[in-house]
């Protein structure tokens, strides 16, 4: 470090190390005293090369890995993937499968929204509120586990349908979690909207106004908080959408109380779709057959993740590998928000804004192929391998 | 102006027990359906080689000794295993299974994380060859 | 019932020195034990804060570029030695104070300020930017708290007219709870208390999510446990303040633990009860709000004694 | 707006620059287009409020291997950008090609400033030059990745030989 300040250009960095984020992402912000003047990010801490790894991977090889490239939206991942695939191989899986996706797609959607709560109240300071909301988001983690055997990563989805079926027991527990879960929530929702300290650090915080939204192409609850219905879930349905319709939930404030409200109502519809995905489930196969070479064609599948658009393009070459995969998420798009809007803010505010759009560094990370060691060497993964075996043994 | 609207829910918590698991003194049961250690019947297995084409992490090598016999031996490698359980899927036999009783998996070592499954003679045999070959043992690739 | 000790003994042993630094681990673990029981969660063992201050003392202390060294090593030293030398004019563990003089309350309350004045300074020192900001932040709050929790601490002192903490405990024990008779100024003490111990929801000059860890990010071994200790003991010293004000007073060690103690769950549901507060917020909130009641209740006090004089 | 009548705005919008044109499927319009006209094609999408830029897919097409009884000239290898905007359901694609002799592309973030993200991956990944993009440091890639290596091109495949770099030679012992 260098051993004096310029007291004109004060910066302070955030990240790639830095308590307010889990995960890697290097921010500059340059203050006076305690407003931002100027907002920089740089992203690709964990860059782990998936879209070029696909290239070499078989179809059903690469449903795993893109399952993988978020923790927590795991399961929107391989559900754009496997929509895109059965729609290069024109097939559709069987309307049980579809079903059971958008089951596990709300669940994980609670999952993912009840952690942004939680993290939003810690980026605030309020760390009771924390532990609460990630106490009853064990509800529906346990929901999952038990649907698929696994907390994260679930791996419901198959090429073609899914593996796991849902039985009267399941769904008798799913009910009853869902239960708990709404009456927490409506007391989450009076907290956060009437608490007046919470209320002073998210009321008229980070506001974008409708235009100021749509100009930067914000996706996601963060583009409802603003006013834009802009949901795919339905501007263009799909697995069980089209059977389960949804309410697109808006708020006017733009502020980060505004999203608040929006994901917590999102919580609400997400129950609502759940019971009713539960009592109409359809009854049929799970799966269907997916042939391993897909015929050469170009497929374009949007999801609404928790986060907001996901968006795939696949292109097949008529191999058992894909040509290209691009995987646009939705961090991305919202990141562009962020940098317009801190300047003229205060640093206190900063970790709840960038929380608020809840940013999902993996998401937004996945690009490059070959990892930087601290010895300045480009390596390639064999030569990784070959170390990590060394150091191993 | 509602200041603390969590009074009550500190306040009930106060007599509560706490929530945090206390494992590993205290262990909750796992769901029927969890995805643990990789398990495999040599009785059934035809050689398709299904389960290693698709698995995405390499985990799985099915080493055929005699085709006709149908001897294998299907080499597991529960460190490289991501527990997505596409092999049990492709299986069309039913000779693979995912244990939810096997599941505490870490290790200080490398060794029990290279499993060999089959016939405990194809298994012999298998490491007496890799021991004849004069390799450093069952860890390196033949 | 007050007992005296040998002054010595007082100032190595008990109830200063080493005892006062064991009940200050002591208060930090209820403080956190209870922190987490408001949360539902299970919290540290009961000895988690002297683990911490062991790690840490044990630990190589890294003396970063571009600050003072000399301060840099002094700071921590001093901060902790005003806070074991304030306890001394306090009645700690319901024993008399171990010195006492006329107007030893106006001292006490300086040598309290002096670790927050350190913890600024040593922010300062730095050229960490997490730690200006922190110091920044840390000596706003600073003006900010002090002048209500002067106040506040003034109202029993008027009543009693004394300067004397002694005496004024002497005073609260024999008079009706002051809590009854002066609400506001308990209220202002206590979160006065929050504030200057930097407690949530008061820690922004510490918010981890923002500024790492303020002041002291650039702390490490020897220094950063000498500053936690001072904190702790800072947390006894500021307890048995207000108990011995507003609650009735502190006869002997039963009394001194117990209401201690409960002060001590009333200041934790209050951390896990509200989001923390901005800077402005926090100052706004002290200037505009603390202060004057602190003020309010201050007259009425010199009123009230005034018109009891006449009649 | 339903998907057919948005595509046919867009499809009217952006009749005067289109090379080529198809709907592989029904919510969909590839349309493509000379880089040139690019800038103009999505200023003229801004303006009619046409949806919004949802991602921008690089596609490397290399040259085909040549077989040496094979009298056909070498063709030469494209990168293609996909321009994919996004209204309800409805997918407009705006496909623009460069050859590797000459990869530049004008930069949309005149227009639509968010684009700059989007950019600055194509520039590390393909090697496209977008003409007046406004920042051009390296977004995803590390900051002494080579020049002129490009991960997502099918041309390469990885780096064998550790190559040595010169920014942090103090740490190579270790």
């Amino acid at each position: 470090m260098e051993a004096k300040v310029v007291p004109q250009k004060f910066i302070v960095p955030i990240g790639p190390q830095h308590p307010a984020l889990k995960e890697p992402g290097h921010f500059e912000f340059t203050v006076e005293g305690e407003v931002i003047t100027g907002a920089t990010v740089r992203l690709g801490y964990v860059h782990r090369g998936i879209e070029k790894s696909t290239e070499d991977r078989n179809w059903v090889q690469n449903l795993y890995l893109l399952e993988r490239i978020c923790g927590i939206c795991s399961h929107i991942h391989a559900t754009a993937y496997v929509l895109g695939v059965e729609a290069l191989a024109e097939v559709t899986a069987p309307p049980r499968a579809q079903a059971i996706r958008t089951l596990v797609c709300e669940l994980e959607r609670i999952h993912s929204h009840m952690l942004w709560l939680g993290v939003a109240a810690h980026e605030g300071g309020f760390d009771t509120l924390f532990m609460y909301s990630w106490r009853d988001r064990e509800t529906v983690m346990d929901l999952l586990e038990g649907l698929s055997g696994n907390r994260v990563n679930y791996s419901v989805n198959v090429l073609g349908g899914v593996k796991i079926d849902v039985d009267e027991k399941q769904a008798a527990s799913i009910r009853k979690g869902i239960d708990f879960l709404k009456e927490r929530t409506t007391y989450y929702m009076k907290v956060v909207t009437t608490d007046e300290t919470f209320l002073g650090r998210t009321r008229d915080v980070g506001t974008m106004s409708y235009d100021q939204a749509d100009a930067l192409a914000a996706v996601g609850p963060t583009a409802r908080a603003s006013g834009i219905p802009r949901d795919v879930r339905s501007d263009a349905p799909y697995a069980a959408y089209p059977q389960f319709p949804i309410n697109v939930i808006t708020a006017k404030g733009g502020d980060l109380a505004a999203r608040f409200v929006v994901r917590i109502n999102e919580l609400f519809e997400s129950y609502r779709l759940i019971h009713e995905i539960l009592d109409k489930l359809p009854v049929g196969e799970l799966t269907t057959r997916v042939p391993r070479r897909i015929p050469e064609n170009e497929v374009i599948s949007r999801v609404e993740a928790p986060r907001g658009e996901l968006f795939y393009y696949l292109k097949s070459n008529g191999s058992e590998k894909p040509e290209r995969i691009k995987v646009r998420t939705p961090s991305i798009c919202n990141w562009a928000t962020v940098m317009n809007f801190a300047v003229g803010l205060k640093l206190a505010d900063m970790p709840m804004i960038l929380a608020g759009i809840d940013p999902c560094f993996s998401c937004s990370d996945r690009t490059v192929v070959i990892n930087r060691t601290n010895q300045s060497q480009v390596w390639s993964w064999e030569d990784l391998r070959q170390y990590g075996i060394k150091y191993y043994r | 102006m509602p200041i603390g609207v969590m009074l009550s829910d500190i306040l009930a918590s106060l007599f509560k027990k706490p929530v945090t698991e206390k494992y590993p003194y205290v262990r909750e049961l796992v769901p029927e359906r969890l995805r643990g250690e990789l398990f495999w019947d040599p009785t059934k297995c035809t050689g398709c080689q299904l389960c290693v084409k698709d698995c995405p992490a390499d985990a799985l090598e099915l080493i055929v000794l005699d085709k006709v016999n149908k001897r294998f031996v299907l080499r597991y490698n529960a460190d490289k295993c991501i527990y997505c359980g596409q092999c049990v899927m492709n299986c069309r036999f039913k000779c693979l299974n995912m244990s939810n009783e096997q599941w505490e998996l870490a290790s200080t070592s490398r060794e029990p994380f290279l499993v060999n499954y089959g016939r405990d003679e194809d298994v012999q045999f298998l490491l007496d060859r890799a021991a004849k070959a004069g390799s450093e043992g069952p860890c390196e690739k033949p | 019932m007050n007992l005296t000790i040998p002054p010595l003994i007082a100032l190595l042993f008990f109830p200063g020195g080493i005892f006062l630094l064991g009940s200050g681990l002591l208060y930090e673990y209820v403080d956190r034990k209870l922190v987490a029981q408001f949360q539902n969660r299970i919290g540290p063992r009961w000895f988690q804060p002297l683990a911490d201050i062991l790690k840490l003392l044990a630990k190589e202390e890294v003396t970063p570029e571009g600050v003072n060294p000399q301060l840099f090593v002094a700071l921590p030293v001093v901060a902790l030695a005003a806070a074991l030398t304030a306890a001394l004019y306090v009645p700690m563990f319901g024993f008399q104070a171990t010195f006492t003089f006329r107007g030893d309350l106006v001292v006490t309350l300086y040598l309290l300020s002096m670790m927050t004045l350190c913890i600024g300074l040593a922010g300062a020192n730095s050229i960490d930017r997490f730690s200006i900001i922190g110091a920044t932040r840390t000596l706003t709050q600073l003006f900010s708290y002090e002048a209500p929790f002067l106040l506040a601490l003034l109202g029993p002192a008027i009543v009693a007219s004394t300067w004397q903490i002694g005496d004024i405990n002497q005073y609260a024990m024999t008079h009706t709870w002051l809590i009854v008779t002066q609400p506001i100024g308990f209220i202002v003490a206590v979160i006065g208390l929050m504030g200057k111990l930097e407690l949530p929801p008061f820690d922004a000059p510490e918010a981890e999510t923002e500024i790492v860890s303020g002041a002291l990010t650039e702390y490490s071994g020897r220094g950063l446990a000498l500053f936690r200790i001072g904190k702790d003991v800072e947390l006894v010293i500021g307890l048995t303040l207000v108990v011995a004000f507003y609650l009735g007073g502190l006869g002997n060690p039963w009394v001194f633990l117990l209401k201690t103690l409960v002060l001590l769950l009333i200041t934790a549901g209050l951390q896990s009860l509200f989001a923390r507060l901005r800077i402005d917020q926090t100052v706004g909130m002290w200037w505009r709000i603390g202060a004057l009641v602190a003020l309010v209740q201050l007259l009425a006090v010199i009123i009230g004694l005034f018109i009891g004089r006449i009649f | 707006m339903d998907i057919t009548e948005s595509l046919q705005t867009a499809q009217d919008l952006l009749n005067q620059w289109t090379s080529g044109m198809s709907t592989p499927d029904i919510s969909r319009l590839d349309v493509t287009l000379a880089p040139k006209d690019l800038k103009p094609a999505v200023r003229i999408l801004q303006k009619a409020h046409w949806g919004y830029l949802s991602a921008i897919t690089g596609l490397d097409h290399p040259p085909l291997p040549v077989l040496p009884d094979d009298k056909q000239l070498a063709k030469e290898g494209t990168v293609e950008m996909l321009y994919h905007f996004c209204e309800g359901a409805a997918i407009l694609t705006l496909r623009v090609s460069v050859p590797y002799s000459r990869p530049v592309i004008p930069s949309i973030c005149e227009i639509l400033p968010y684009a700059s993200l989007y950019e600055r991956e194509g520039i590390e990944m393909f090697g496209v030059t977008f003409r007046g993009t406004p920042n051009t440091e390296h977004f995803v890639l590390p900051e002494d990745w080579p020049n002129g290596v490009y991960p997502l091109r099918k041309s390469f495949t990885g780096f064998n030989k550790p190559a040595q770099s010169p920014t942090n030679p103090g740490l190579k012992s270790a």
